[in-house]
C-alpha cells in the first residue's frame, strides 16, 4: 500500500544490486534509525537500561548466531561461550592496556572470539546437524570451565568477577558506574548499527550466497568449488565475532560487571530462541527475535500484575516468574506452528503484502 | 563469454580420459572396468539402464568419488584423489539428476553463486561492499546476466528458484553450472521429467552452449532417442561395465545395446 | 616431557598402584553410566518413533520426580504417588501430541527440536508454579529403596558401594530389559520399530502415527520417572538435575541416536570415562573437567567415526 | 516547452540533430537488456545514428532505397528508422511476429534492398524466403546470439556497422558528406511505408511524409502537452502506426523518453519498473487489467475485498467528477475519494504501472464503459481517440473535461470530418497519406479529390459533437424499413456486460433484429453460485430461466440505450436466444483471433435463425462439436426464445448520457 515501485527503475547493477532497492524502504529504514537515536534523548533510564541497550546486546549477539545457525546452516550451542571469551577478552585488554580507547577493545576483543569460534568450527567440516551442536556443547561446557578455572582471566580477582572499569571517550564517561544509560545505549546502539551494516553487506555479497549455498545444498555448493571447510569456517568466525563483541557489550555496558555463569548454557538457548523465533536466515529476524524473547517478558512482568490484580489474585513475584516461563514456552510453541520461519517471514509477508496491496498476491 | 582457462587443448584433443575404472561400495560393484575418453569440444553421452552405474561414473569424473581401481587422467594428468571443490576449480561443472539448487537463492543468486571460485575481493572489501567487491560483483553479474539471457529466464531472474516449475529449475541449474565456464560439463539426465517442449528447449541450449562456446559436455541420459541427436560420441553402460562404444549409429546397431534396451520400458 | 609423564603414564601407575580406588572409580562410573544409558534412552524412544529431538526429556525427568515427591508430600501414599506421577506423564504424553507434535507434523527437524525447548520453558514454568522452586529430597525410605553402604575389601584396599546406586543399577538394567522385550516381542513394539523405518510402514501394521507418538512419549515418560526417582535419590530433586540430560547427547553421539544397545552402552562409556578422566587427570588442570569432559570424549569420537558407535557408514549420494 | 515552437526541423533525422543540441544530456532512450535499464542520451542517439547512417551508407543504402526493420521494440531498430531516413531511404516495418511468407510478400512488394532484424529468429525466417527476395542485399541484426556460425558475406551486426560508420566519420570527407544528407532531406519527402495488415486482401503499404508524421506527432503533442520529462513504454509493434507516432515521432519531436521492455513476458513488470507517464494501450490490455484484477481481489480476505469493492463503488460514484474537476461533489465525498485514494486506488495505481500517467490512450476497438470509467474513476487520465494509418493515427480526440465512454471524441485539431451519406466517416488533415504504395487504383478509391479519405467506418455526430463510431462501413447493414443495422455495434454494447461472451446480431434486410448470445461461463456460474441457482452442464446453464430472466434485463438495457440514439433506434433487439455451446473457433464459429464468423454461424444455425423470425417460442438444434481432446461429437438442444419490449424511438431528446 504504502510502495510506489513506479519510475524506481535502475540503470546500473550497482543500484540495482542495493540491499534496499525501493526508496520506500529506505526512508522505513531511516526514520527507524532516528528513532532510535531519538530514543536516547525521549527515554528515561530504565527504559534505555532495562530494555533497549539488552535489547541490542542480544539482538547483536542473535544476528552473530543467525549468521552460523541461519545463513550457514550449523547448529551451535555454545553461543553463551563465545560470548564470555569476548568479554573476558575485553576485561584483559581494557586492563592490560587502559590508555587505548575502551571502544577499540570491544571491537577487538570479537577476534580472539572469532579464533576460539574458528578453533572449534574445525570439526564441522565432518559432522553435521545435531552431531555438530555437541560439538559446540563441548566448547560451552568446556569455556567455561576455562572461565572459572583461570583465575588470570579475571586478574586473580578473588571474587572470580568481571567488572567494568571506568572509561571515557571525549572525557564522558563511557563506561563503569559514571556512565549514563543514555550515554552506554547511544554507544551500543552505534555500535550494533556499524556492526549489522556490515553483516548485511556481507551476507547479501559472494560470501553470502557461499554460506547460504552451504547451507540449502552443501554437496552441490562443493561441486561448484565452493570449499566447504573455509566457508564454514569463516562462518564460524565472523559468528562468534559478532557474540564476542555482544558478550563485551553484555558485561561492560549493561551489567557492569558478571560472573562466569552469565555465559551459561541457558545464555546459549536463549540466543538461539532469539534466532529461531525471529527468523533464520534474516537480519531484522534477529531483532524481532531479541525483542520477543527478551522484551516480551519484561512486558509480561509489568503487565501480569496488573491484569491479575482486579481479580483478587495478588501475585508475588516469583510466581510471576514462572508465568513468564510458562508463557515464553507456550509462545515459543505457538509462534513455531503459526509461523515455523519466523517473525522475520511474517515482516516479510505482511512487506510483500504492503507491495502487492491490495491485491492478495 | 571467455575463453577456457587452458587454451592449450585444441578441438579433438582428448580432455579426460578414463582408464579400467572399477568402483565398489563394500561388497556391491558399481563399475567394473570401465574406460572411455571424452575429447574437447564434442558432446559424449553416457548412456544406459537404470542402475547401470552412469551417476556413480559422473561422480568419479568430478572427484565425489575416487574409484577403487584404475584411473583417471584430466587434461593429461592423472587426478589424484581429490575433494570435489578441487575438481570444480580444475574446471569440471556439473548439474545433478535431481535439482541441487540452493532453493532459498534467485536464480540471479544461484547463478552468482556459481561465479563464487572466480571472484576473490578480500573479505575487508566485501565487509563494505564497495570499492573492489561491488565491482567484481558488478563484473560478474554482467557475465551472468548474458547466461541468463542466452538461457531465456530473464522474467525468472529475482524469482527464489524453489518456487520455479521442474523445467526451469533445470535451466536455471544449466545456467549455474556454465556460469563456472567449465572446461567440462557433466550433465545428470539434463532432460529427466520434462515435457516434450522442455525436452526440445534443453536440446537446443545443450548444443549451443557447445557450439558457441566449445565447451565440452558429458551427459547421461536413460532415454536413448534424444541422446542420439544430440551426442557426437556415446558410451553404453549396463551393470556398471562398458557394453559398447562410438558413433550415435554404430552403437544404434550393436546388438549388446539392443539387448539391454529390450524389455527396458521409456 | 614433564607434563607428558604426568599425562601418560602417572595416572596408569597410580591404577595400577591402587586398584582399589580404580575399581571404586570404575563402579561410581558404571552407576552413573547406567542412569546416562536411561535417560538416553528416553530420547531414543522418541527419536526413534517420531524424529523429534526431544529437549524436554531432562526437564521431564525433573517434572516426574517432582509429581512423585509432591504427592507424597500432600500426603498420598508412596506408591499411589508412583502410579499417579505415572498417569500424569501419560496426560502429558496426550497433551504433547495433541499441542505440539500434531500441528507441526512434517516440519524440519529444528523446528520440531525448538518446539520441545519451548516445551522445557513451559514445564519449569509449570513446575514451578506448582511445586515451587526448591529443591526436595527424594522420598527414598518411603519407595523402598535401600540405604546405606557396604565396604567390600578387596584389592588391598575397600571399596565403598552405596546399596542405592546397587538398586539403581538393578532397576535401570530392568527398566532397559523390559523396554528391549516390549520392542522386540509386543505388537506395539513392532510397530514402533516399523514407524522408525517409515511411516507408511507403520500404517499398514493399523496403529496411527499420533497413537504411536503418544505411547512413545509415555514411555519416555516413565522413563524419565524411573531416572527422576533415581537421580533424585543420589542428589535431590530440583530444576538443576535437568541440565544431566544434556549429558545424554554425547551418549547418543556414541551410540547413535536410534540404537537402543547404543545408548545403553554409550552410557557407560561417558559413564566411566567421565569419572576415571576426573579422578585420574582431572586434578593436572584443577579439577571440575567432569563437566565436559563427556562431549570432548564425544568430539574426539565423532571426528573418528562421524556416523556414531552403532550407526551405518554413510555413502553421501548426490 | 510544447513542440509547436520548433518548426525548422522537418525531418527526424533534423529533430534528433535538434534534441542533441538542445538537451544533450537528457536520457531518450532505455532498453531494459542484461537486467538492468540500459540508458542513451539524445547526443548519444545522435552520435549512434549518424555513425549508423554512414554505416549503412557504405553498405549501398542510398536515397529512395528501402529498408526492411523487422523485430521487438528494440533502440537499435528504432535508430535504424532515423538512420534511413538521414539518408533519404525509406524504413518498412514490419510486424515481428509474422510468417516468412507473410513477410516476403511485404518485402518483395516493398523492394527492399537492406533489412534490419532483431535477431537469429528474424535472420532465419528472411533466409527461408531469399529467393523469393532477389533484390535484398544485406540483412542487419541486433543480436548475435546463435548467428556466430552464420555466413557473414551478407549478414552484419548493427553494431559492426555502426562502428564502420564511425570509422568513416573519422574522414571529413565522409563527415561532410553526411551532413549534407541529412540537410537535403525535406519535410516532404516520403519517409515511411507502414503496411496495414487489412481484414481482407494483401498488405497495404501506407506512404507517409515526414511532414504528414511530423503534423500527426504534433497534434497529440500539443493536445496533451507532452514534452520532454515525459516517459513512455514502447511495446506495441512497431510496424503498426501507433507505435510510430507515440514511441517514435512523438520522442523525437517533444524528446520524451522511449522505453523498451525486456521481453514480451515482462511488459507488465518493466511497465511498473518505468512508470510510464504517457502510455498506450487497446481496450484488451486494459480488460485483461482488470479482469485479472476482479479476480485477484476475490481471493483476498473479506475485508480487504469488501473495501476494495465499497472504494471502488464510491470511485464509481464520483471518481470521474472528480478527475475532470467537475463541481457538484461535496467535501465529505471528497475526503472518502482520498481515502480511497491511499487504501486502494493509489496502490492499484501502482500495481498497474500507472502512478505517474499523464495522460493514457485506448483506440483500435470499442472499450467497454465500464473498463474505461473504471480507470477515470480511480484517477487514470484514460482517454480513447479514432485513428487510422492513413490519417498518421489522429481522426478524433477526447479533449480534457469532454471524456466519454461511449463516443471517441471531437475531431482532433486541424482535421476534418464529414459523414457521407451512407454513415461514412471521411476525414481531411495535414497527416493524411500520399497514397498506397505501387497500388494507384487503391489510393484512388480511398481519397477522394478533394483531399478526404474513406475512413470505412460508418459513424455519427451525437448533439455534443462527438463522433460514435458504430461498425465497419460494408458491414452496417439495412433492415426492411431502411432502418440502419450496426451489427458490431449492438453486439459490443451486449458484450460489455461480463456476463455475455459473445452475441451474434442478425437483421440485415430484415423486419426486425434478434440475436444468439452466449453466456460467460466464469461470470454467470459465479453468479449463479451467489444466486443458488443449481446446474450441472453448461447447457442447464445456459437454458436455466433465471439465466434467461438475467440476460433478458440486460437485453432490455441494451434496447433502451439504442432506443435513446435517433439513428439506431431501429436496431433494437426483438427476440433473442441463448445457445446451448459455446462457440468455439476448434469448431471453426469463432476465427483464431476469437472473432465470430457470422456467415458460418449464420449456416449452422440456420434452424435457430428460422425460429427467431417465424415466432416459435423454442427450437431444436443439434449439432456436431469438437471436444478437447480432439473427438468429434454431436450435442443437441432445445433453445428457448425470449422476446422483448421494444422502446419508442427517441427522436427528440439528444442526450446521450444513458447510454447503458
Amino acid at each position: 500500500m504504502l510502495y510506489r515501485e513506479a519510475g524506481q527503475f535502475k540503470t546500473n547493477y550497482v543500484s540495482d544490486s542495493a540491499i534496499f532497492p525501493l526508496r520506500q524502504d529506505r526512508i522505513g529504514l531511516g526514520l527507524i534509525i532516528l528513532a532510535a537515536y531519538a530514543l536516547a534523548f525521549l527515554g528515561n533510564s530504565f527504559l534505555l537500561q532495562a530494555v533497549m541497550i539488552p535489547f541490542l546486546v542480544f539482538s547483536l549477539a542473535s544476528i552473530g548466531l543467525n549468521i552460523l545457525t541461519g545463513y550457514t546452516g550449523l547448529l551451535s550451542l555454545g553461543t553463551g561461550a563465545f560470548m564470555g571469551v569476548g568479554a573476558y577478552a575485553c576485561y584483559k585488554l581494557m586492563t592490560a592496556f587502559p590508555d587505548v580507547n575502551v571502544i577499540i577493545w570491544i571491537f577487538v576483543s570479537g577476534f580472539f572470539s572469532a579464533a576460539i569460534g574458528a578453533l572449534f568450527g574445525l570439526p564441522s567440516l565432518r559432522i553435521k546437524g545435531f552431531y555438530l551442536a555437541v560439538a559446540t556443547l563441548a566448547a560451552q561446557f568446556f569455556l567455561q570451565w576455562c572461565f572459572i578455572r583461570i583465575p588470570w582471566l579475571v586478574n586473580y580477582n578473588v571474587s572470580g568477577a568481571l567488572d567494568a572499569p571506568l572509561r571515557t571517550l571525549f572525557g564522558i564517561p563511557i563506561m563503569g558506574p559514571n556512565a549514563t544509560p543514555q550515554t552506554r545505549y547511544l554507544l551500543v546502539l552505534t555500535i550494533v548499527i556499524v556492526l549489522t551494516w556490515l553483516a548485511s553487506n556481507l551476507v547479501h555479497g559472494r560470501i553470502g550466497r557461499m554460506w547460504i549455498a552451504i547451507r540449502d545444498m552443501d554437496l552441490a555448493a562443493e561441486l561448484m568449488g565452493i570449499r566447504p571447510l573455509q566457508t564454514k569456517l569463516l562462518a564460524f568466525a565472523v559468528s562468534s565475532y559478532y557474540c564476542g563483541v555482544a558478550g563485551a557489550l553484555l558485561v561492560f555496558m549493561w551489567y557492569g560487571g558478571a560472573e562466569y555463569d552469565v555465559f551459561n548454557i541457558n545464555q546459549s538457548f536463549f540466543i538461539l530462541f532469539m534466532v529461531i523465533i525471529g527468523g533464520l536466515g534474516s537480519l531484522i529476524g534477529s531483532f524481532f527475535g531479541a525483542a520477543l524473547i527478551f522484551i516480551l517478558p519484561i512486558v509480561l512482568g509489568i503487565v501480569l500484575p496488573a491484569v491479575l490484580s482486579p481479580f483478587g489474585i495478588s501475585v508475588g513475584s516469583d510466581v510471576i516468574e514462572h508465568l513468564r516461563f510458562m508463557i515464553v514456552g507456550a509462545l515459543i510453541i505457538f509462534f513455531l506452528i503459526v509461523e515455523p520461519h519466523g517473525l522475520a517471514r511474517l515482516w516479510q509477508i505482511g512487506k510483500q503484502k504492503l507491495l502487492v496491496w491490495p491485491f492478495p498476491y | 563469454m571467455r575463453a577456457p582457462d587452458h587454451p592449450v587443448m585444441s578441438k579433438g584433443d582428448v580432455l579426460l580420459a578414463v582408464e579400467n575404472v572399477s568402483l565398489g561400495f563394500g561388497g556391491v560393484k558399481a563399475l567394473t572396468d570401465v574406460s572411455f575418453d571424452i575429447r574437447k569440444s564434442e558432446i559424449r553421452a553416457i548412456i544406459g539402464p537404470n542402475g547401470a552405474g552412469k551417476t556413480s561414473m559422473l561422480n568419479c569424473i568430478n572427484g565425489f568419488y575416487y574409484p577403487t581401481e584404475g584411473r583417471i587422467t584430466f587434461k593429461g594428468v592423472k587426478r589424484p584423489k581429490m575433494r570435489p571443490y578441487e575438481a570444480a576449480r580444475g574446471g569440471i561443472a556439473r548439474t545433478f539428476q535431481n535439482v541441487a539448487l540452493f532453493k532459498s537463492m534467485s536464480t540471479l543468486d544461484n547463478i552468482m553463486a556459481g561465479r563464487s571460485i572466480r571472484m576473490n575481493s578480500s573479505f575487508f572489501w566485501q565487509l563494505f561492499r564497495h570499492g573492489p567487491a561491488m565491482k567484481e560483483e558488478v563484473e560478474h553479474r554482467k557475465f551472468v546476466e548474458e547466461i541468463i539471457d542466452f538461457l531465456e529466464i530473464q522474467h525468472i531472474r529475482k524469482t527464489p528458484v524453489g518456487r520455479l516449475p521442474y523445467g526451469l529449475q533445470k535451466r536455471v541449474e544449466l545456467g549455474r553450472a556454465l556460469a563456472m565456464e567449465p572446461d567440462l560439463l557433466l550433465l545428470d539426465e539434463p532432460m529427466a521429467g520434462m515435457n516434450l517442449e522442455e525436452k526440445e528447449d534443453m536440446s537446443r541450449f545443450i548444443l549451443e552452449v557447445n557450439q558457441q562456446y566449445g565447451t565440452t559436455i558429458a551427459l547421461i541420459e536413460h532415454d536413448m532417442g534424444v541422446v542420439m541427436d544430440l551426442s557426437d560420441r556415446v558410451v553404453v553402460l549396463e551393470y556398471g561395465r562398458k557394453i559398447a562404444d562410438g558413433t550415435p549409429d554404430e552403437v544404434k546397431r550393436d546388438q549388446r545395446v539392443i539387448d539391454a534396451y529390450l524389455g527396458v520400458a521409456h | 616431557m614433564d607434563i607428558l609423564y604426568k599425562v601418560f603414564v602417572e595416572p596408569f601407575l597410580f591404577m595400577g598402584e591402587a586398584p582399589d580406588l580404580l575399581i571404586q572409580t570404575l563402579w561410581e562410573g558404571l552407576v552413573s553410566g547406567v542412569l546416562y544409558a536411561l535417560i538416553a534412552l528416553g530420547f531414543v524412544l522418541i527419536f526413534k518413533a517420531s524424529g523429534v529431538f526431544n529437549f524436554a526429556q531432562g526437564i521431564m525427568v525433573v517434572f516426574a520426580a517432582l509429581i512423585l515427591v509432591g504427592l507424597y508430600e500432600k500426603g498420598v501414599p508412596a506408591f499411589l504417588a508412583l502410579i499417579l506421577a505415572a498417569v500424569a506423564m501419560l496426560v502429558l504424553a496426550i497433551v504433547v501430541e495433541r499441542v505440539v507434535l500434531r500441528p507441526l507434523v512434517n516440519q524440519p527437524d529444528i523446528i520440531l527440536f525448538m518446539a520441545t525447548f519451548g516445551l522445557t520453558y513451559f514445564l519449569i514454568g509449570f513446575g514451578e508454579l506448582i511445586f515451587g522452586g526448591n529443591p526436595r529430597e527424594m522420598i527414598t525410605d518411603a519407595l523402598l529403596l535401600p540405604q546405606g553402604t557396604t565396604e567390600l575389601d578387596a584389592f588391598g584396599g575397600s571399596i565403598r558401594l552405596q546399596h542405592l546406586d546397587i538398586a539403581a543399577a538393578i532397576i535401570a538394567s530392568i527398566m532397559i530389559g523390559i523396554l528391549a522385550v516390549f520392542f522386540s516381542k509386543t505388537r506395539i513394539g513392532r510397530a514402533l520399530r516399523a514407524v522408525a523405518d517409515s511411516h507408511k510402514a507403520a500404517l499398514s501394521v493399523g496403529i496411527s502415527l499420533n497413537q504411536i507418538w503418544v505411547i512413545v512419549w509415555f514411555a519416555a515418560g516413565l522413563v524419565a520417572l524411573v531416572a527422576g526417582i533415581m537421580w533424585g535419590a543420589r542428589s535431590g530433586v530440583s530444576f538443576s538435575l535437568q541440565i544431566i540430560a544434556l549429558k545424554a547427547l554425547p551418549v547418543l553421539i556414541l551410540g547413535g541416536f536410534t540404537s537402543i544397545p547404543g545408548a545403553i552402552i554409550g552410557g557407560l562409556i561417558i559413564g566411566v570415562g567421565e569419572k576415571l578422566g576426573e579422578f585420574y587427570w582431572g586434578p593436572l588442570v584443577g579439577g571440575g573437567i567432569e563437566t565436559w569432559l563427556a562431549y570432548v570424549i564425544a568430539l574426539l569420537f565423532l571426528l573418528y567415526r562421524p556416523q556414531g558407535l552403532f550407526g551405518e557408514k554413510i555413502i553421501e549420494r548426490i | 516547452m510544447t513542440a509547436a515552437a520548433d518548426s525548422r526541423e522537418d525531418t527526424f533525422p533534423k529533430l534528433l540533430a535538434r534534441n542533441a543540441r538542445i538537451r544533450p544530456a537528457r536520457t531518450a532512450f532505455r532498453h531494459k537488456d542484461l537486467g538492468i535499464w540500459q540508458s542513451w542520451t539524445w547526443k548519444e542517439v545522435h552520435d549512434i545514428v549518424r555513425a549508423y547512417a554512414a554505416g549503412l551508407e557504405a553498405l549501398g543504402l542510398k536515397r529512395g532505397s528501402k529498408i526492411a526493420v523487422i523485430g521487438y521494440n528494440r533502440p537499435y531498430l528504432y535508430w535504424t528508422i532515423t538512420a534511413a531516413q538521414w539518408l533519404g531511404a525509406i524504413p518498412i516495418p514490419v510486424y515481428a511476429d509474422s510468417v516468412a511468407e507473410e513477410m516476403a510478400y511485404v518485402l518483395s512488394h516493398a523492394e527492399v534492398t537492406h533489412a534490419a532484424v532483431q535477431d537469429q529468429e528474424q535472420v532465419d525466417k528472411l533466409l527461408t524466403v531469399s529467393d523469393q527476395l532477389p533484390k535484398l542485399e544485406h540483412v542487419l541484426y541486433d543480436e548475435e546470439k546463435g548467428l556466430r556460425d552464420y555466413d557473414h558475406s551478407r549478414l552484419h551486426s548493427i553494431a559492426s556497422v555502426v562502428e564502420e560508420g564511425r570509422a568513416r566519420l573519422a574522414d571529413g570527407g565522409e563527415a561532410a558528406k553526411i551532413e549534407n544528407e541529412l540537410q537535403t532531406g525535406k519535410g516532404s519527402d516520403l519517409a515511411i511505408i507502414l503496411y496495414t495488415s487489412g481484414t481482407t486482401g494483401r498488405p497495404k503499404g501506407v506512404m507517409l511524409t515526414s511532414d504528414a508524421v511530423i503534423a500527426a506527432a504534433r497534434i497529440g503533442c500539443d493536445f496533451d502537452n507532452l514534452n520532454e520529462s515525459d516517459e513512455i513504454m514502447a511495446y506495441l509493434p512497431i510496424a503498426w502506426v501507433g507505435d510510430h507516432i507515440f514511441s517514435y515521432a512523438q520522442a523525437f519531436l517533444a524528446g520524451l523518453c522511449v522505453n523498451c521492455p525486456e521481453s514480451p513476458e515482462t511488459v507488465a513488470e518493466d511497465r511498473r519498473e518505468v512508470g510510464a507517464t504517457y502510455i498506450f494501450a487497446p481496450p484488451r490490455v486494459f480488460e485483461s487489467i482488470l479482469t485479472l484484477t476482479m479476480v485477484r481481489i476475490e481471493d483476498a480476505s473479506a475485508l480487504k475485498r469488501r473495501m476494495f469493492h465499497y472504494f471502488i463503488k464510491h470511485a464509481n460514484k464520483v471518481g470521474e467528477k472528480i478527475l475532470n474537476k467537475e463541481p457538484g461533489v461535496g467535501a465529505w465525498d471528497r475526503l472518502l475519494w482520498q481515502i480511497g485514494n491511499v487504501l486502494v486506488y493509489a496502490p492499484l495505481r501502482n500495481r498497474f504501472g500507472m502512478t505517474r500517467v499523464k495522460v493514457g490512450y485506448t483506440a483500435g476497438e470499442a472499450i467497454g464503459p465500464e473498463i474505461f470509467r473504471f480507470y477515470r474513476s480511480i484517477g487514470v487520465n484514460l482517454k480513447q481517440l479514432y485513428g487510422q494509418t492513413e490519417a498518421s493515427v489522429y481522426i478524433t480526440m477526447q479533449p480534457d473535461g469532454e471524456i466519454r465512454a461511449d463516443t471517441v471524441g471531437r475531431p482532433a485539431p486541424e482535421v476534418e470530418i464529414r459523414i457521407a451519406e451512407n454513415g461514412e466517416v471521411l476525414y481531411r488533415s495535414p497527416g493524411v497519406f500520399i497514397g498506397y504504395y505501387k497500388d494507384d487504383e487503391k489510393t484512388a478509391e480511398t481519397k477522394t479529390p478533394d483531399g478526404f479519405v474513406h475512413s470505412g467506418d460508418a459513424g455519427f455526430f451525437d448533439a455534443n459533437g462527438h463522433l460514435k463510431i458504430i461498425d465497419r462501413a460494408k458491414d452496417v447493414g439495412k433492415m426492411r424499413d431502411g432502418a440502419l443495422f450496426p451489427p458490431k455495434y449492438v453486439e459490443n454494447k451486449l458484450k460489455f456486460y461480463p456476463n455475455i461472451k459473445e452475441a451474434v446480431c442478425f437483421g440485415d434486410g430484415r423486419d426486425y433484429v434478434s440475436t444468439f448470445i452466449n453466456i460467460d461461463l466464469v461470470a454467470v456460474s459465479n453468479w449463479a453460485e451467489r444466486n443458488g441457482v443449481t446446474y450441472a452442464s453448461y447447457q442447464e446453464l445456459a437454458g436455466h430461466p433465471r439465466v434467461y430472466e438475467m440476460i433478458e434485463k440486460h437485453v432490455d438495457e441494451v434496447n433502451r440505450s439504442l432506443a435513446s440514439e435517433p439513428l439506431m433506434g431501429g436496431a433494437q433487439i426483438k427476440r433473442f436466444l441463448i445457445l446451448h455451446k459455446e462457440l468455439d473457433a476448434d469448431d471453426g464459429e469463432l476465427t483464431r483471433t476469437q472473432k465470430v464468423r457470422r456467415g458460418f454461424i449464420a449456416e449452422r444455425y440456420a434452424p435457430l435463425i428460422e425460429a427467431l423470425y417465424d415466432g416459435s417460442p423454442e427450437a431444436d438444434i443439434s449439432t456436431e462439436v469438437t471436444f478437447e481432446d480432439g473427438r468429434k461429437g454431436v450435442i443437441s438442444a432445445r433453445v428457448k426464445i425470449r422476446d422483448m419490449k421494444l422502446y419508442p424511438i427517441d427522436k427528440t431528446t439528444l442526450i446521450p448520457e444513458a447510454a447503458e
